[in-house]
């Protein structure tokens, strides 16, 4: 076992475990910020992998970026301090929820561990990624991008929807009509 | 101001846009203005008066604290009962003087025991300097007197005592004033002894105002 | 609202430990870091605010006024008619800052309730309800007297041994400090001689 | 690793460290006194004797005996980390910014995503203190944070991307090789941008609505006492550092100035400094935005001028290549 072996195993365990610790934990902040954890020890295994703009890219939008808005989504939902029993699950989901959990880890693990073999680094250059990714892969880059620019339209057409100048206009005068008829049947 | 001030109320929208354009478009020369204030009184010498190493310039009449001439007190109250808040307090007793000449008649006269000031509670109006017919008080512009007990800042007469050399002397009279009443009197010549030269002065003081007026 | 029972305060690690030459480092810097917390409640404010301002800045001598709130303050500076409205303001601010802490009450209606001190809402004094370090006396005292209040103050601080032991007696057994250990009753006018034969 | 190099990184290691500590406090003490005298003031006199030279230091030792209070309703564990998690990123992000070619703790290869990406991380802190502080201002002042990086978080990469385009490297030590000073014209609006978010993101005014005093007492921070108090300072004014160098490596050339072989380091730190007065002048200057007015400066002029930068960046990279 090389110490590349060791660092590799080591964040592999650190991130395991603290994805282990955000899907178990009952508060949900405690398991967004388990989710940090287990991401940036993510970003620590491509490191080791000698991936490095792949690891800072990862700490970069999924640390820096999209935790950032889980948090302050989970803000805007009073999200309590301590446990809560009414938003956590029963007893009986929580058992299934394991037995599928292990399932797949098993499944997993039978297909993947079989392939395992020792940790070998090669760096991988920025250079090289770029010429990959606007190379070979840049087909399959452009259209992810548009499926989020759907994405985000789609968004944007969901949240206005009954927000437009002209919606409300028609709401209020249809409220000052409705005054008007109460008025008149009260005289 | 050449936009119309009214916002129009056939668009909403624009209204609402406008005076966040407004702003902003104005907003530039103003930021611009704000750094150059800011370096051009960095350049400047400070305009800071460092306290405790240069003592502060008071002008005079200032209501540091107040002084007390002991031995112009006659306890008379009149300080105690005037203050607005009740911060003075008086003791005293009243003495006989044995006669001085056989058969005389004995004297009274109030001792003064205790004469306080709670300037913890004194609101420095000044009413009891004012009202003092005998100027047992004073302003006196000291004013470091802080405490760390609130039952030091209750300063008995002793204390009070201590601030009357800092009592700065009294302003000089405007030119061409009137002479003190007490100056004067001391300038005054001696009376003598009535003469009959004198009496007719008054027949020649009332004869020339006619002619003056004439 | 019930009261919550809170650990009782602890000055920072290492203090109470701390040798003679240490102690006096660490008075040297409670000394000239008061980060001061203004409780302006009338005229007497302004003066504070004159105070801190360009001309007297006093922040020469290490009161810095930028504390937001009483949870980074060291020094509160009771400015103001304090009414028994207030009371409890002034009480539970106090009580949120963290100990060391010091006060200074500035001005006759914050020293005794001043010329308002027969007043049915006044609070006769706010070492009634907080412990006061320095009284500042003025109606409203000038911005030079907050200064000399303020060195009073540095000089207490630099003579002070802290310890756990002696905040904590303050408290009584609570995390706010007991009305007891902080309400001063009357002042007693001193025995002078003979009061006899008033006039 | 023999021990030398062990040896080696452990000075590095300490020098680090010892930039961290000693570079915020120069530039808080500087923040005082330039402040003071753009207000017509003195500013510390008193603390250390000459000028107050020692008023952090004192406020240091202040800091380590004040109590440390931990509301009874706050999420104790994650309202006693979150100092660390809002400090540690500016000491990581210190070591891989070069002073000069020779004179840099870690010279990583994608130094800039590097900074980038762990400032970012620098975010966290904040929002864990505030939502764990049980306290509607510190919430209210962690969510302002948090809109406040989402926003600036996209100009800064755009303004950064458009710096390492231009000098074809992600190494920060590459892109100040590859400075001239025509950059100072071509990569302005870039600079401009760049200079905005890192202020924006700093939290520094007038940008600082996350810890408006008058609307929210002091935002994510309302409720820290003490040493975890001071850490959330050090962040901020570490923060000035970072930026400010990282500012001068990618629009000012970092060491690139006369005698550059042996002052290299000392060019770099004086740009530095003068980006870091530039800051403290903004605050005094300039009165703090309202939310919406930030909002709409960074979707509307910083992001449209990021990418404009980039297009024009690219455009040049392409022709001239």
């Amino acid at each position: 076992m090389t110490g590349l072996d060791l660092a590799f195993a080591a964040v592999g365990v650190v991130a395991a475990a603290s994805g282990l610790l955000a899907v178990t934990t009952r508060h949900v902040v405690h398991a967004a910020l388990w989710l940090v954890v287990c991401l940036g020890s993510v970003a620590g295994c491509y490191l080791v992998l000698g991936a490095e703009l792949v690891a800072l890219v990862q700490v970069l939008v999924y640390v820096g970026a999209v935790v950032v808005l889980v948090l302050f989504a989970l803000m805007l939902t009073r999200a309590p301090i301590g446990p809560r029993a009414e938003i956590s699950t029963s007893r009986l989901h929580r058992a299934l929820a394991a037995v599928l959990g292990a399932g797949v880890t098993v499944l997993l693990a039978s297909v993947l561990l079989p392939l395992a073999h020792p940790v070998d680094r090669h760096e991988t250059d920025t250079t090289v990624l770029s010429r990959e990714l606007f190379g070979t892969w840049v087909w399959p880059f452009e259209v992810l991008s548009l499926l989020l620019l759907a994405a985000l339209v789609a968004a944007l057409a969901v949240s206005r929807v009954g927000a437009r100048s002209g919606d409300v206009r028609d709401g209020a005068a249809r409220a000052e009509a409705e005054l008007r008829t109460a008025r008149g049947d009260a005289s | 101001m050449s936009e119309p001030t009214k916002p129009q109320p056939a668009n909403p929208a624009s209204s609402n846009a406008r005076p966040a354009r407004r702003s902003s478009g104005g907003a530039v020369p103003g930021i611009l203005k704000g750094l150059a204030t800011t370096a051009r009184t960095l350049a400047r010498p400070t305009h800071t008066a460092e306290y405790p190493d240069v003592s502060p310039h008071l002008p005079p009449r200032s209501r540091g604290v107040i002084a007390l001439l002991e031995e112009n007190c006659t306890s008379c109250m009149l300080c105690a009962r005037e203050c607005p808040d009740w911060c003075i307090y008086i003791d005293s007793h009243k003495e006989t003087i044995p006669a001085t000449t056989p058969g005389g008649r004995d004297r009274q006269r109030n001792v003064l025991d205790r004469f306080a000031i709670d300037f913890s509670l004194c609101m420095y109006c000044g009413i009891c300097i004012e009202v003092c017919p005998f100027d047992a008080l004073h302003w006196s512009p000291e004013f470091e007197y802080s405490e760390l007990d609130i039952r030091d800042l209750l300063h008995e007469k002793d204390r009070l005592g201590q601030w009357m050399p800092t009592v700065p002397p009294p302003p000089a009279l405007d030119e061409h004033a009137a002479e003190p009443a007490e100056v004067a009197a001391v300038n005054k010549p001696p009376r003598t002894a009535r003469t009959p030269t004198a009496r007719p002065a008054r027949p020649t003081r009332v004869t020339p105002a006619p002619e003056g007026e004439a | 609202m019930a009261p919550v029972d809170l650990p009782l305060p602890r000055v920072g690690p290492a203090t109470d430990l701390a040798p003679q030459p240490i102690r006096v480092v660490l008075n040297w810097g409670r000394r000239y870091s008061l980060w001061v917390f203004n409780f302006g409640l009338a005229c007497c404010a302004i003066e504070f605010i004159a105070a801190s301002m360009a001309r007297h800045d006093f922040i020469r001598l290490g009161v810095i006024p930028f504390a937001p709130g009483p949870r980074q303050a060291d020094l509160m500076v009771v400015s103001g008619t304090v009414t028994d409205k207030m009371a409890p303001a002034v009480r539970r601010l106090y009580d949120q800052m963290p100990e060391p802490k010091y006060v200074i009450s500035f001005g006759a209606c914050s020293n005794s309730g001043g010329p308002y001190w027969d007043s049915y809402s006044v609070t006769k004094g706010v070492d009634t309800i907080i412990p006061v370090d320095v009284y500042v006396p003025g109606c409203p005292p000038r911005p030079e007297s907050l200064l000399q209040g303020i060195l009073k103050l540095q000089e207490k601080i630099a003579a002070e041994t802290l310890s756990t032991k002696g905040i904590r007696g303050k408290y009584a057994a609570h995390r706010t400090a007991s009305a007891g250990e902080v309400t001063r009753g009357l002042v007693k006018p001193p025995q002078g001689p003979a009061t006899g034969g008033r006039s | 690793m023999t021990g030398a190099d062990a040896l080696e990184v452990v000075v590095r290691a300490v020098a680090v460290l010892a930039a961290f500590l000693v570079l915020p406090l120069l530039v808080g003490q500087t923040e005082h006194k330039v402040m003071a005298h753009m207000q017509g003031r003195l500013g510390p006199m008193y603390a250390g004797g000459f000028h107050g030279w020692a008023q952090l230091v004192a406020d240091g030792v202040k800091f380590v005996q004040k109590e440390d209070i931990t509301p009874a309703a706050a999420d104790k564990g994650v309202f006693r980390f979150a100092p660390a998690v809002a400090l540690v990123p500016y000491l990581v992000a210190m070591a891989v910014i070069p002073l000069s070619p020779d004179v840099v703790a870690a010279d990583a290869p994608a130094g800039a995503v590097f900074v980038l990406a762990v400032t970012a991380v620098g975010i966290l802190g904040t929002l864990m203190a505030g939502w764990a502080s049980a306290n509607k201002y510190s919430l209210l002042g962690a969510m302002r944070a948090a809109a406040q990086l989402l926003s600036y978080e996209l100009p800064m990469v755009l303004a950064v991307a458009s710096v390492c385009l231009a000098a074809g490297t992600l190494s920060l030590t590459g892109i100040a090789h590859a400075w001239s000073p025509w950059w100072l014209l071509w990569q302005l609006p870039g600079a401009v941008v760049f200079l905005v978010s890192a202020v924006a993101e700093l939290q520094r005014p007038p940008f600082d609505m996350p810890v408006a005093d008058s609307e929210i007492v002091f935002g994510a921070y309302t409720e820290y006492t003490g040493l975890r108090f001071a850490f959330f300072l050090l962040s901020e004014y570490a923060g000035i550092v970072v930026m400010s160098l990282l500012f001068t490596v990618l629009y000012l050339g970092g060491w690139q100035g006369p005698l550059s072989d042996q002052l290299g380091w000392l060019w770099t730190v004086l740009k530095g400094f003068c980006i870091a007065v530039v800051v403290i002048w903004l605050r005094v200057a300039w009165p703090r935005l309202r939310e919406d007015q930030l909002q709409r400066l960074a979707w509307l002029v910083l992001v449209p001028l990021a990418l404009a930068q980039l297009a024009l960046t690219g455009v040049w990279v392409v022709l001239t290549a």
